[in-house]
């Protein structure tokens, strides 16, 4: 089983290496800003998927740490600009989340581009489509994450 | 260091109190150089009540411990205060659990000790493997005096103390009701040397250290159960459905726990270390503790547990708080 | 097993490197490994990668029988469900340079697992072990196996036994196992002579004399028996008081069994796997209903020292603890077995 | 090597009975094995349990509810509490379980032999008083008078009513239920448990009582046993503790050095009166 | 568990970059998928039908649709869902149009994300909880705060609606700022002509409860149950004696001793008062803080007031009373504060009787002021009179945003002059003029018309007013220097000085201006956060009348429609707290924008209310223990999406 893995990551190091990416999108402002780069038809890599939650006030950093853990090679998390948080203040309270975690990260050895955040509001339609361009050009060159990934050797 | 009959008699004071229900202090361990935890509720056992460089523990952990019966009919709730002996940094400890409400103020009566530094148990048994006897540790200027079987023995401060003693901060009690002795005053800067250290190191070497680190963990928790601060009734550990970390003692889950233990301690660890202390396997899990603080410190210029007055830091924000890594 | 009349050989010390290279193709080697100055059972694949100058490993070799995680089998969960037996390791195993009370220890849990109900998973690598033991020449400040009928230097519970007599190990072979893995290496052993045997015997007596303390209870059986009396009695109350319920006690314990059962899936598979526990925990008799038969901690350490000291006698005729100190070494808040005992001795009924 | 103890055997849900609902639903699931050979090997006696499996969720220690006299399948009744136990109340017949077992002792069906029997339950606590009765009912000529006290909150509460609606008319069966609360309708005694066995007010002379329920209905079921006159070693209970492996293994179902899977769950009140223990 | 799955073609939309049917295969075999189909429009009538006939035939419990973006069609798939008996909720939309089909064209990668998000949404939906729509029933009565012109307005409107309203007013009388000014830009009609007639109507409303001298101390509940403690002031007098008719006044021993802050202290008036003549109520109120009787227990040998009330209306006795009220909705109107031209000692006011401000100016100029609408300054008739503007907004160090009223009340104030003094020499300091209202354009040409000299002051140029005799001397750059009678400074509007304590009574919020915060500057512009409750007038930003008037009606409108509705629905996606679980270590409890969290201090645990609760989930993700769990977001459901998202057997 731990041979079989470790084959699957080889195989995965190759060129052809597609990233699995989480977004974790506040409905309000980034959901509706990657709809708007669907509406406009933006092309973006197909890597992100995307989990759509009220607020980004509720992203649990556990969340981004469980998505690591179970076979994403990269986070991204959406939220309102500052200031236009549709509940006033989750964005301002994951953005502080977010920093110490993605320090933490960084610390234990963590490559801390795997796990990123953005601002898009309803209206940024190119600008959602940009940032997935640029996170999973980023992620594909860092390659499948080896740190975090369970085993599941069962 | 502090007079031992001032505080036994400070405690004997207390104890015979009507409103207060016990005194938390330490006494002498059972062998070497170990110091345990006391509990005065008579002033005969306070006379057990010792303090010496040795007394490590973080007493307060015991505020939270409390276990509390439910109340029969008819029976009503205890509210006695209890006494407690702190040092500094486990002052800080007590503020923040009165911050976040955990107690009232008035439940407490908070004996300080203005410390001057406490000796690290690992680097003393490193000397001194085979003491089984209990032993005298006196502090004389910066050299500590052992009087081992008569004969005694000095040793210079640095070479025994904790490490986060020679950084700490805030070594007179930021909060007290007595004060046992003359302020210490701290002319220390936390410089979180070790911390920048590693924090220049590649990723790879990085995660080779903690790795290695988080692969010895047990998931025994001591380290949770030892911090003032881990009180929450149901660990997320410990919970079934979600299973929010799985049980399976590997690399990964050990990293996740590891990482989320220090995360749920952000803007609350007092930086009393008692988790690496109790922590069997020897992880230095003061550098995960010390790198969040030194972060929010830089980041959002927070200090955990020195003001009773403060927020939570996750539960709050500054509109202008760091964007850096914003895309 | 147990062979009648123990054979005795010398192995020069320069010669064990040899010996471990000349098993190893067999057999998974499980040695005292140093890091971070803590001592582990780890396998080696070379003998250098071994400390044998040590006193304890942190962790007991029960971890090298009854593995922390284990995976009792696997399952496809959904449509199909099927259940996929887990696969029993056959590889043999040699558990090098084992302490005589950790050894001991094994045979105090051995019953649990075979009782009524045989535990595979252990059975097959306990059968597959072969425990060359070391004997203890320099026990700890906390080592007391003396008081509970132990030697630093017993081959009682071993297979094999050396023991350091200077520049060359004493072996004392005590089972058919040890002597079929020394049969196939026999040159490098000689016999030993009285001389040698002599030697073991101060070499024991000297690390006995070393241990220094010692629970101070005249008779441990009536000591079993006592516990009966003082079951309600306010003292394990004040042990309690101090008890953070941190589990590294029971962790490390070698006599603790604890294991809980969970678990663990992703989409369309998932394992059952069992963990230790500790019977410190709350939430280790926790009830769905919220009840909790040992809701204090007084509760639970009372349990913890009856389990040891009055229920595992009755039940099996031996005490789970084989006194080696590590509850003691590794309690933050000097919870002491020693003490305990000694001072539960003094408990009046 | 044996068979390993902790593998279950598979098994397929064959219907599904909803005894109570509300909050705390109770459920009776008839379990059929999928493997012939096992059908026939598993045997049991009144009071033993299984251990029944939700892959993915975990195991749970269940009395068994039927009887031994009831071939092809097994049932378990299943209070909603934790984890397990919601999932397997959200399972649908003809999903699929793992069951290992049977555990523990039984009700010694044999030692009572020609004895009258005075049997108390509560609430889920009825789950293995079901199956000694239904095993006394088949049996019936073997034992003497038989009594059936059982109550429950509210007529709602009730489980195995069904059952309980045949039991009423079996001739030599004295079948007792009670409410807590007065109900419109209600024909039976209202009160709580302890009360209406002093109002049956069964004599103790060659009879057995069984209780088994809450912890605080069998402390005055066992109170007011002993007013009647009954002896320690003429009552008997289970116990229920938090189980994992139900072999005797994992070591958390202890009472003093009992273990509740193995040595129990049916322990006799002189046996408990004598152990050192938590309950 | 069954799920039936529904992937939807959306015509070509989503079929040409997406393999429908390679889909339906694969995600056929998922842990507990019953069925799933795909169609060529799923929400049309026929694609609703045939979920509803699946739901019914092969007892579904959950459904899953992947098709456009839920923020299109979510409530449409709930309603079929609700429709044939399964609760809405048990129901995953999965977006592969917009977030897939539209935005990639390699067909193999499309599809296999859409697989993945398919697999996500159905590991989710086994976890699914039901949920109830919530809804709350609503007193139907209002609390209006402020009776200022907005919250007179509001309360009058609310009142014609034939709901209850309790109008709540600090000072003695109704009125607000507008009560003090002489007449209003552009139209220059007499504010208390038009005023007055309001407040008469308000004050007469039978379903007006006027509480003046009173204000609110606290809050508790949501909408449609709100219960607002009100600290009723002791007038001294009794309301229901008095018919003010003013002898105490005439007899206090203090008379005329005293400044009236109605006048801004430039008028005197008696211990017992009345701010001004048209007061609503018209009742007299005993100043605490001077009545001789209050302050030392004996007024000479006997009250003379007392002895003046020809109805025995004093009564010293009167204590403060606290009122609780239960209303549905309230209006919050509480208007402003003007800045205080000390802050800018440059401008020379507080130093020289000369330089005074413009609301002091309206007192100046009113028939009802101090001088009876003379003008006069050290007794005499100024000459020369200079205006400056922005005094305390458009200013970076004191407030940034702009004042909106300045630029017209001071062309108002210098047309009153040259009005009332003809002769007189007028120079106005502007940086801007900002005209932008309806008329107000024209009034400025009017004014500029009329001879007063307009002087551009460029922002942030330094204007200094220094002694000279009894005159003053105002110097500015690139401008001569003035020898000014009087200065008139047009000082900005700023939020009142209590705005944070009520703000946290109330729990709305202040933007960073201080002014109380919309829920959305354009959209929501009379809503705050805190559902029900609503705000008016100048509380808000800065405005004319005519603005603070129309958003009053606005604010009306919507604090009418809950107690119209008798209910409102409130979110059924909320936080829910275990109460076994919490720990009280109260990490959540401030962090709710919506103050719905709050501690149980008798059980030691934080309690939601699910009413007040908009269901962000912030609180959930700061929870350590996990006590909190977010219906239909909760961590369980999302473990499992991100799971089914990345299995190994879908990825690959
Ligand atoms: C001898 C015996 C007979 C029982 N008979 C029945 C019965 O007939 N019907 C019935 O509804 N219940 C019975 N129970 C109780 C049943 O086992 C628990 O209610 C059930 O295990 C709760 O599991 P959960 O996963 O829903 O709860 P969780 O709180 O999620 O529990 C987690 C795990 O803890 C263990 N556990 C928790 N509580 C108990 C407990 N009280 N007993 C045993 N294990 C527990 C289980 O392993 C369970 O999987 C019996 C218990 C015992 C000991
Ligand atoms: C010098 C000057 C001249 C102006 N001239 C004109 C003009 O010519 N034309 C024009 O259209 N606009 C003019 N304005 C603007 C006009 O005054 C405002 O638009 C208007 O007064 C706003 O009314 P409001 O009800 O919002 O506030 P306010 O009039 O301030 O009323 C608020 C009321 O609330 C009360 N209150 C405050 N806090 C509380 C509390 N906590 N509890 C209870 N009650 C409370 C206050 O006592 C007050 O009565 C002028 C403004 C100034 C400063
Ligand atoms: S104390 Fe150490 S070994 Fe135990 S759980 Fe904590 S980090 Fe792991
Ligand atoms: S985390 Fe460690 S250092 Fe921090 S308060 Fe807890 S025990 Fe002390
Ligand atoms: S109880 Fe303590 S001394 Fe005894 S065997 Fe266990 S760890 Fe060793
Ligand atoms: S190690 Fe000490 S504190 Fe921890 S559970 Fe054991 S006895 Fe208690
Ligand atoms: S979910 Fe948001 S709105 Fe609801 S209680 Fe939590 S923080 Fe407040
Ligand atoms: S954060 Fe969680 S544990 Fe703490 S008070 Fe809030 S709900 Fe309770």
């Amino acid at each position: 089983m731990m041979q079989t893995t470790q084959v699957e990551v080889k195989k995965k190091m190759k060129k052809d290496f597609e990233p699995n990416i989480i977004g974790f999108l506040c409905n309000w402002c980034s959901y509706a800003g990657a709809d708007l780069a669907g509406t406009s038809r933006m092309q973006y890599p197909p890597n992100l998927k995307v989990i759509r939650v009220m607020c980004s006030g509720r992203i649990n950093p556990i969340f981004v740490i469980n998505a690591l853990q179970q076979g994403a090679d990269g986070v991204l998390i959406g939220g309102c600009h500052p200031g236009d948080c549709h509940y006033e203040r989750g964005n301002y309270l994951a953005r502080r989340r977010y920093a110490i975690l993605r320090e933490l990260l960084d610390y234990v050895g963590i490559d801390p581009r795997r796990v990123r955040m953005t601002w898009v509001s309803a209206s940024e339609g190119k600008k959602f489509a940009d940032v997935v361009k640029e996170v999973t050009d980023e992620i594909r060159e860092l390659g499948p994450i080896q740190q975090l990934k369970r085993e599941n050797t069962w | 260091m502090v007079n031992e009959k001032q505080l036994r008699d400070e405690v004997k004071k207390l104890v015979s109190r009507d409103d207060v229900k016990y005194v938390i202090g330490y006494e002498q361990g059972t062998y070497g150089f170990q110091v345990t935890p006391s509990f005065a509720f008579t002033p005969e056992e306070a006379e057990r009540f010792i303090f010496s460089p040795l007394c490590a523990n973080n007493l307060s952990v015991y505020l939270m411990l409390e276990e509390k019966p439910p109340l029969r009919k008819g029976e009503k709730e205890d509210t006695r205060k209890v006494g407690l002996v702190v040092k500094g940094c486990d002052a800080r400890a007590v503020v923040q659990i009165l911050q976040e409400k955990g107690l009232k103020r008035e439940s407490l009566v908070i004996i300080g000790v203005p410390c001057t530094g406490v000796i690290d148990p690992k680097k003393i048994t490193v000397k001194f493997p085979h003491q089984i006897k209990p032993v005298d540790v006196r502090e004389e200027g910066n050299h500590y005096v052992l009087t081992i079987n008569g004969k005694n023995q000095k040793i210079p401060k640095d070479e025994l103390l904790f490490e986060k003693c020679k950084q700490c901060e805030y070594p007179t009690p930021v909060i007290h009701d007595v004060l046992l002795g003359d302020e210490v005053k701290s002319t220390k800067k936390e410089e979180y040397k070790e911390i920048k250290t590693l924090e220049k190191k590649a990723l790879k070497e990085k995660w080779e250290f903690w790795s290695k680190a988080f692969d010895r963990c047990i998931r025994c928790y001591a380290c949770r159960n030892v911090c003032p601060l881990c009180y929450c009734k149901e660990c997320i550990v410990d919970q079934l459905s979600p299973q929010w970390i799985y049980r399976s003692v590997n690399r990964s889950e050990n990293t996740v726990w590891n990482l989320i233990r220090a995360y749920h301690l952000a803007g609350r660890c007092s930086g009393c270390g008692e988790c690496e202390r109790a922590c069997p396997m020897n992880i230095p899990l003061t550098m995960l503790n010390k790198k969040i603080e030194k972060d929010i410190k830089e980041l959002f210029q927070y200090v955990a547990g020195v003001n009773l007055e403060e927020k939570p830091l996750l539960a709050m924000f500054k509109p202008n708080d760091t964007e850096d890594t914003i895309l | 097993m147990k062979v009648s009349t123990m054979e005795k050989y010398i192995l020069l010390k320069n010669k064990l490197p040899e010996w471990i290279n000349m098993i190893t193709p067999t057999y998974t080697i499980f040695a005292p490994v140093k890091e971070e100055d803590l001592v582990f059972f780890k396998p080696i694949t070379k003998p250098s990668e071994m400390t044998l100058a040590y006193s304890n490993a942190i962790v007991p070799p029960k971890a090298q029988m009854f593995h922390q995680t284990e995976t009792m089998f696997t399952f496809t969960q959904g449509k199909n469900i099927r259940v996929n037996p887990a696969s029993l390791p056959d590889e043999k195993i040699v558990v090098f340079g084992i302490r005589p009370c950790d050894a001991k220890s094994l045979s105090i849990i051995d019953p649990v697992f075979t009782n009524d109900f045989e535990d595979p998973y252990y059975l097959t690598k306990r059968k597959n072990a072969i425990l060359v033991g070391l004997s203890c020449n320099q026990p700890t400040v906390n080592c007391f196996c003396t008081s509970l009928n132990g030697s630093p230097a017993s081959p009682e519970h071993l297979d094999i036994l050396l023991t350091d007599i200077g520049d060359k190990y004493y072996v004392e072979l005590n089972s058919e196992k040890g002597k079929q893995l020394v049969e196939k290496t026999k040159k490098l052993f000689t016999p030993a002579t009285d001389a040698d045997s002599k030697k073991k015997k101060d070499v024991e007596k000297k690390a006995v004399d070393a241990i220094t303390r010692q629970m101070k209870i005249n008779n441990v059986d009536a000591f079993v028996k006592k516990l009966d009396t003082i079951f309600d009695a306010p003292y394990w109350k004040t042990i309690a008081m101090k008890c953070l319920g941190c589990g590294a006690c029971t962790y490390l314990c070698p006599t603790c069994h604890c294991f809980d059962i969970q678990d663990e899936t992703t989409l369309d598979k998932g394992a059952r796997i069992r963990v230790w526990d500790s019977c410190m925990r709350p939430e280790y008799t926790l009830h769905a209903s919220g009840h909790n038969p040992r809701p204090e901690r007084m509760n639970r350490v009372r349990n913890r020292v009856y389990h040891k000291y009055n229920y595992y006698p009755k039940n099996h005729q031996m005490i789970a603890c084989v006194g080696c100190g590590r509850c003691i070494d590794n309690c933050p808040v000097n919870i002491d077995i020693i003490d305990v005992i000694t001072k539960a001795g003094e408990v009046k009924p | 090597m044996k068979e390993n103890p902790y593998q279950p055997w598979l098994a397929t849900i064959d219907s599904i009975c909803d005894e109570v609902g509300g909050q705390r639903a109770i459920k009776t699931f008839r379990l059929v094995f999928q493997d012939e050979k096992v059908r026939e090997k598993f045997t049991f006696l009144p009071g033993q349990c299984v251990m029944v499996s939700l892959f993915g969720k975990g195991e749970c220690f269940f009395a068994i509810s039927s009887s031994p006299t009831q071939k092809g399948f097994i049932e378990v009744s299943v209070l909603k509490l934790g984890k397990v136990t919601s999932a397997l109340h959200e399972c649908e017949p003809g999903d699929v379980v793992g069951v290992r077992g049977p555990y523990g002792n039984h009700f010694d069906v044999s030692g009572w032999m020609g004895k009258n029997l005075v049997l108390i339950g509560g609430g889920i606590g009825q789950a293995p008083l079901r199956s000694l009765i239904k095993y006394v009912v088949d049996n019936r000529k073997q034992y003497g008078k038989l009594d059936i006290i059982y109550g429950a909150r509210t007529s709602k509460d009730l489980c195995y009513t069904k059952d309980f609606a045949e039991l009423k008319t079996c001739e030599d069966t004295n079948a007792c239920l009670s409410i807590d609360v007065k109900e419109d309708g209600w024909s039976d005694f209202v009160g709580f448990v302890p009360d209406n066995l002093m109002r049956v007010n069964p004599s103790p002379k060659n009879a057995i009582a069984v209780t088994c329920g809450p912890p605080i209905m069998i402390k005055y079921v066992i109170q007011n046993l002993g007013k009647l006159g009954f002896s320690e070693d003429q009552i008997f209970t289970t116990l229920e503790m938090r189980m994992k492996c139900g072999i005797g293994k994992c070591g958390r179902c202890n009472i003093g050095n009992l273990y509740v899977c193995k040595d129990g769950p049916v322990f006799s009140y002189k046996q408990l009166q004598n152990i050192k223990g938590e309950q | 568990m069954k799920i039936g799955v529904y992937v939807c073609e959306c015509g070509i939309n989503i079929a040409h970059t997406v393999d429908v049917e390679k889909v339906v295969e694969d995600v056929q075999n998922l842990p507990n998928v019953a069925v799933s189909r795909f169609y060529k429009y799923m929400c049309s009538d026929p694609g609703q039908a045939l979920i509803k006939k699946d739901i019914k035939d092969l007892q579904l419990d959950r459904v899953v649709v992947a098709s456009c973006s839920p923020r299109m069609h979510e409530p449409t798939f709930r309603r079929v869902l609700e429709e044939t008996g399964l609760n809405p909720y048990f129901f995953e939309m999965v977006n592969i149009r917009e977030q897939c089909s539209w935005v990639h064209q390699e067909k193999e990668k499309s599809t296999g994300k859409a697989i993945q998000l398919i697999t996500g949404a159905v590991a989710r939906a086994s976890f699914l909880e039901p949920l109830e729509k919530k809804e709350v029933s609503v007193i139907p009565k209002a609390l209006v705060i402020g009776g200022g012109v907005a919250g007179i307005q509001a309360a009058l409107e609310i009142a014609e609606k034939g709901f209850k309203v309790y109008l709540v007013e600090r000072s003695p009388s109704i009125g607000g700022r507008m009560a003090q000014l002489d007449k209003t830009f552009p139209t220059l009609d007499c504010s208390a002509c038009i005023l007055t007639p309001k407040m008469v109507d308000a004050a007469r409303h039978p379903n007006i409860e006027l509480l003046t001298y009173s204000e609110v101390v606290g809050l508790d509940g949501y909408i449609g149950n709100f219960k607002v403690k009100v600290k009723k002031k002791p007038r001294y007098v009794d309301e229901e004696k008095c018919v003010g008719c003013g002898l105490c006044a005439a007899a206090c021993r203090l008379k005329g001793r005293i400044p009236n802050e109605f006048d801004l202290n430039k008028g005197k008036r008696s211990a017992i008062y009345v701010p001004f003549p048209q007061a609503i109520p018209l009742k007299y109120t005993i100043d605490p803080e001077k009545c001789i009787t209050l302050k030392t227990g004996k007024c000479g040998d006997k009250a003379l007031c007392v002895e003046a009330c020809e109805r025995n209306a004093i009564n010293f006795d009167q204590k403060e009373e606290i009122l609780e009220l239960d209303v549905g909705t309230i209006v919050v109107a509480t208007g402003f504060d003007l800045f205080n031209p000390m802050e800018k000692p440059e401008y020379g006011y507080g130093k020289y009787p000369n330089v005074i401000t413009g609301l002091e100016f309206e007192r100046l100029i009113s028939a009802s002021g101090p001088t009876g609408g003379h003008i006069e300054i050290n007794g005499k008739e100024p000459k020369k009179v200079v205006f400056i503007q922005c005094v305390g907004s458009r200013d970076k160090k004191t407030h940034e945003y702009c004042s909106r009223v300045c630029c017209m009340y001071t062309a108002k104030q210098a047309h009153m002059v040259k009005e009332k003094i003809p002769g007189a020499d007028l120079v106005i300091y502007y940086t801007d003029v900002r005209a932008f209202g309806k008329g107000f354009e024209e009034f400025y040409n009017r004014v500029q018309g009329e001879g007063i000299v307009y002087r551009r002051r460029e922002l942030g140029d330094p204007i200094e007013v220094i002694k000279n005799n009894d005159k003053v001397l105002v110097k500015t750059k690139g401008h001569p220097d003035i020898d000014a009678d009087l200065v008139v400074l047009a000082t900005g509007i700023i939020p009142r000085e209590d705005s944070k304590e009520l703000s946290r009574i109330l729990n709305i919020n202040q933007s960073a201006d201080g002014f109380f915060l919309e829920a959305h500057p354009k959209l929501r512009p009379m809503d705050t956060f805190t559902d029900g409750i609503f705000l008016a007038g100048c509380c808000q930003s800065p405005k004319d009348i005519p603005d603070a008037v129309a958003q009053a009606s606005g604010a009306a409108v919507r604090a009418a429609e809950p107690l119209a509705q008798g209910k409102v629905e409130v979110e059924a996606i909320s936080a829910v707290i275990d109460a076994d679980v919490c720990g009280g270590c109260r990490m959540c409890e401030d962090l709710c924008a919506y103050s719905a969290l709050e501690f149980d201090s008798e059980k030691k645990v934080m309690t939601c209310n699910d009413v007040m609760c908009k269901g962000c989930g912030s609180c959930a993700s700061a929870c350590p223990t996990g006590a909190i769990t977010m219906r239909h977001f909760d961590m369980q459901q999302i473990l499992a999406q991100i799971d089914g998202i990345s299995a190994e057997a879908i990825v690959q």
